[in-house]
């Protein structure tokens, strides 16, 4: 149980944006499908053995990634851990605290989690050394800098470009003992491009990448995550407002076509 | 004071490992009123899961900054117990409850009239006793009948119940074997009256198709359930 | 240094309470030295290796036994460990609140283990497996689910039925690894059944199995733990008044009486 | 200021592993009025153990909803220090100190005319510098005479012992290795004026018979040691 | 926007591991004005190491009992990411990341006009995004300008440095192996207009005269990377 | 980021403390360069296998160490390792509140522990048993009890002293296996008396060991570790307000000065 922040925005900022979004307009003059401008860099921290820096709009998020021998789930002897952890830094807005992930902090994570495994991003069984013993973890840290909306599809964006900038040390096993070669770096196995985009609920309208003005005086939000072939690998409702079975469908739809896009800047 | 229902198999369609049909519930009961000092409350069974719920309020925020002006707040903990799970879960929140919680808190608030009780909260305690797959929707659906029950003006009841995927079908109801195993869970909560979605999260691989029977099988499975909760409500206080 | 909420109550309420008492009377219609109706289910969740749920009048409370393997503790070598928690749960009463165990909950839990340790109710000798390596550890996990006052003599009810219904795999040891058998469980090896009663100080009487509003107005409580012999193995004095030895004495001789009924109930 | 008190041996009874007879208390000083800032303090050596209090107050409870609008609350916290015991003990709280520090606070608050300060705190700093066994009781007693020390106005001063059964025999204020191997152990404190029992645990077995006779040579250790806590308060300040 | 200073060698004299002079930094950018939400903010890269930091304030301090009645408050919270060190860095503050946020804060403070918010917070946020030695003086360095970027009056704008000793030679800002293997460590603020020294810290073995040449050496260093804070914000403001 | 307890010291007390240090005095009649009484008493804990207890005026600590057997730091794989630890207890100033070490605790534990370190105190090869398994791990636990003003000195001079008392088992290897003698103690390995000294900026001037009251008006806080030979060891600065270089030399060479002194008393 935890408590929020309340965030009281005047009644005629709501209506403001709202009546514009219900006549199909918006406050940047975007259209109601349309990203913020999206800047992405990786290989950005040098100690990190994989790294990205993305912006959407002045959202800003840098991600880093770090691997480690551990042992297995044992449930998954087999398989590589994929870890991801993400921080809501104060510095990136007045209403975040410094302390332990609150609940927006856990939510953003496990989505962004949940995209990656589900959507099977990385093959987790080549990160297996010695089966039932030692694996590969990796750990994803997703550090927001500048939070102006958006937060879930800049963290998966970037966490997916700094899993293709990852490099690890190879490891072969030579009699039973485990050789860490870090002169010879392998790329991590990728298997798929999972990707998500959220939508506001505001007035009447789905709005896409919603600022966080928007995020301010929306009713729901949905995200959905998709891979290659169009199909769901991921969703999650949040907000205090309902959402009908037309809006989420919708929601899929464009998610396709839109990734469909994003993907093709990532190689 | 207990309603017991196996709903009973449809078609001779797809048959699961636990012999339900695909569009099969397991057997649900669920008693309105259980505790003594709560303000509401209700206990839920749903196959093997068990699962109590306790509501406060609505009472004054004692925290004044967290406090909204103008409506109250609803604020679900989402708690296992030791016991509830095959290995004894250490006592307190972890990363699992904290989202559930959240999106607990989520699911039930549009259905209450948060606005004739400013700058209180509504407080859901969530203990699942025994989990066997599906406890969030368990506790939502619990949740709406203690909320009943502890008498807060709502506009409709929420309910909950996941459908998925497993063994290359589409199934409503995943139970604890298929959860792990299977190839998608879609949990989703509505407000039965107008069919409008308070909660949904998928995981897993669904195509568009695949996504649209298992949201209307998780749908046509919360009308059934709906029904139930109801009972629990007329047994408890009459027509 | 915990602090407490403060709970307080009309003075008008405590008089009344306090005269009828005065007069050996209690607001329930109970004598003095009776406790309220007890209802006892054992085996009530499948996924515990034991379990119980115990009501004393409103108060209920559910218990679950957990095994499993771990090292003993370094002072004794050839037994099995108890391991004795509670969680007084926020939906129990309004002044429970989330977080971890506060000092109503830790005397709880450790009052009701000296009960069950010093009254000897396990024999711990026999949950060895390999001594000095690997025994037997039984978790008790004492779930406060609605508190309507005398929680200590609930939950050594409870934990003593729940240790009852326990069945646990058997463990061998063959050519130095432990097999443990899924199939075959066995039972706890019980030697004792150790029970509490609690009593309230009101004006000038004690009343065994005190009601939350009785609990509320107390000027003192007194537990008491006994075995089957009518031994002391346990006590302890709680609230912000003194006793004197002639109630202490007393207290102890009402306990061996009430205790050897409720013992009848478990067999 | 420091008095050294050992206490002489009765008859010639039982003998234990240390020497003592069944009735015999380790030898105690205690001295008052030991720290600079505390508002009261006091310093106690029983035995092996060594235990410094202080007190605070009566003084202003700065968080609002945890004052007693009528009374003022007492609150220990009993502590160990790191090095106060043969493994180092880590220091913050545990559930034992936690027990202690809730018994302690009972076990003194009777003593205290808590009713001349409403929203106050009385703040009982206990720090176990070495422990040997009866380190709660030590605590207690010593507890008292720092209160005494800052002026709290006490209807009597609260003063603690245990008694036990150690080789099969009733025996008063349990060594460190009696009380480990020894069948039941029994702290109890009183307010010596009345005979009124402030604090009573218990753990281990004993019959009825031994339990009252382990209760009277507590309770008449108790009385020897009133007398050293009286001393130490006439030598800080004069008859 | 951005400025890439990589500062001349100088004298021929001593040759350092990575081929600096005794006296001579690494390559510094100081960016002003980098995040949206901040009230002011700085990116600071300095050989490998790269900081951000945020400022929020001067604000309310919501918690009354920690407000200063006179004067506003500066707080920093220096944080490593957990990618900027070679093995992940757990997520939250250690011994390490506490001490330096205090004496950051005081290092800080004498340059602001604190007079002028009485009951407020000045909050610096300090984030290590890569380290190689020598973070505490970038974090400083970097925050001074992110203060002048929110707005803040100040006297100067603080300045940080450090020098020390490595293969017997006193030379000036450690890298990583020079800090590690090295024989002293001394980083130094100072606000420059008067020469102050705000933050001193010293670890290591440093004769008198040796010392003397190190504070000198940290001195000379903060006056050059001066410049290039001023520079940064006449990129940002114009002159 | 610590929120810290705000002390408000009337502005007449403010400025006749420091009219009298610009004059040259002090409210207690010391020197501006003048320690306060000191004793030392060692060996006060049979428990600990090192102890001491310091007074320097009012202020009074005492310091235990404890040995324990651990893994050495991966990247010291031959050497012992010390760790300091200090806690303001509740019971030294109405300013210290229980819980988790505070700021200022951090930085005493860290300066201290700064000071023994780097000024090579004990010989930490010596405490290594085998290279990269096992070494001897000395815990310092620095125990505030009265606070009246300058932390550092004493318990920089009470670790000292507890380390020159420590004696503890010795440790052989053979055949591979740990023998621990409990019955041959043998003293650690000394190879430095590394000491602080701390100094106030009051007014115009620098004044040695600040009682409480002269801690609360100072601008500045200067501490600045020697060892034998004169090198700085260490040195820390505190404090709202500058120093000037000139300060910083002059405590340097009062500091050798002083510790001289001090040292000679620790034989």
């Amino acid at each position: 149980m935890v408590n929020k922040m309340v965030d009281i925005i005047p009644e005629i900022t709501k209506k403001s944006i709202t009546n514009l979004i219900n006549n199909g307009e918006r406050a940047d003059n975007r259209a109601l499908d349309e990203y913020r401008d999206i800047t992405l860099e990786t290989g950005v921290i040098t100690k990190a053995e994989g790294s990205a820096r993305v912006k959407i709009g002045n959202t800003q998020i840098m991600i880093g990634a770090k691997s480690q021998i551990a042992e297995p789930f044992p449930d998954t002897p087999k398989n590589g851990v994929l870890m991801t952890n993400s921080e809501l830094l104060p510095m990136a807005s007045p209403t975040f605290e410094p302390g332990p992930p609150d609940e927006r902090s856990v939510e953003l994570s496990r989505v962004v989690d949940r995209c990656l495994r589900e959507g099977g991003v990385i093959d987790l069984e080549k990160l297996c050394i010695i089966p039932g013993e030692k694996v590969w973890m990796i750990f994803l840290d997703i550090h927001v800098l500048d939070y102006d909306g958006n937060l879930m599809d800049a963290a998966a964006l970037g966490c997916l470009a700094a899993i293709m900038d990852t490099k690890i040390p190879e490891a072969t096993v030579r009699d039973g003992e485990i050789v860490i070669d870090k002169e010879k770096l392998i790329e991590l196995p990728i298997k798929e491009k999972a990707l998500l985009c959220t939508f506001a609920k505001i007035g009447n309208e789905l709005v896409l990448d919603p600022s966080l003005e928007e995020e301010r005086v929306m009713g729901a939000r949905i995200t959905v995550g998709v891979i290659e072939d169009g199909s769901v690998c991921a969703m999650q409702k949040g907000g205090e407002e309902p959402l009908t079975k037309e809006e989420i469908m919708k929601a899929i739809k464009i998610t396709k076509e839109k990734t469909d896009i994003l993907r093709k800047h990532l190689n | 004071m207990i309603i017991i229902i196996t709903l009973g198999k449809k078609e001779g369609s797809v048959k699961r490992a636990d012999g339900r049909a695909f569009d099969e519930l397991r057997p649900i009961k669920i008693e309105a009123g259980v505790l003594e000092r709560a303000d509401g409350s209700a206990y839920l069974e749903f196959g093997g899961n068990k699962v109590l719920v306790a509501v406060y309020g609505p009472r004054e925020f004692h925290i004044r900054r967290f406090q909204k002006p103008d409506q109250a707040v609803v604020r679900c903990r989402y708690n296992m117990a030791p016991f509830s799970v095959d290995d004894r879960k250490r006592p307190g929140p972890d990363r699992r409850s904290v989202e559930i919680s959240k999106i607990t808190s989520e699911a039930l608030a549009p259905a209450v009239f948060l606005e004739k009780y400013p700058r209180s909260t509504i407080d859901v305690f969530i203990e699942v006793l025994e989990a066997e797959g599906g406890t969030r929707c368990a506790g939502i659906t619990a949740a709406s009948v203690a909320m009943a029950d502890a008498g807060i003006p709502m506009r409709d009841m929420v309910v909950a119940c996941a459908a998925g995927k497993a063994d290359d079908n589409v199934v409503l109801d995943l139970s604890e074997k298929e959860d792990k195993e299977g190839q998608a869970d879609l949990p989703v909560a509505v407000m039965p009256r107008t069919g409008e979605i308070t909660l949904i999260q998928m995981d897993g691989n669904l195509s568009s198709e695949e996504f649209e029977k298992a949201l209307d099988l998780a749908l046509e499975g919360c009308k059934k359930i709906s029904e139930i909760q109801k009972d629990a409500l007329k047994t408890r206080y009459g027509e």
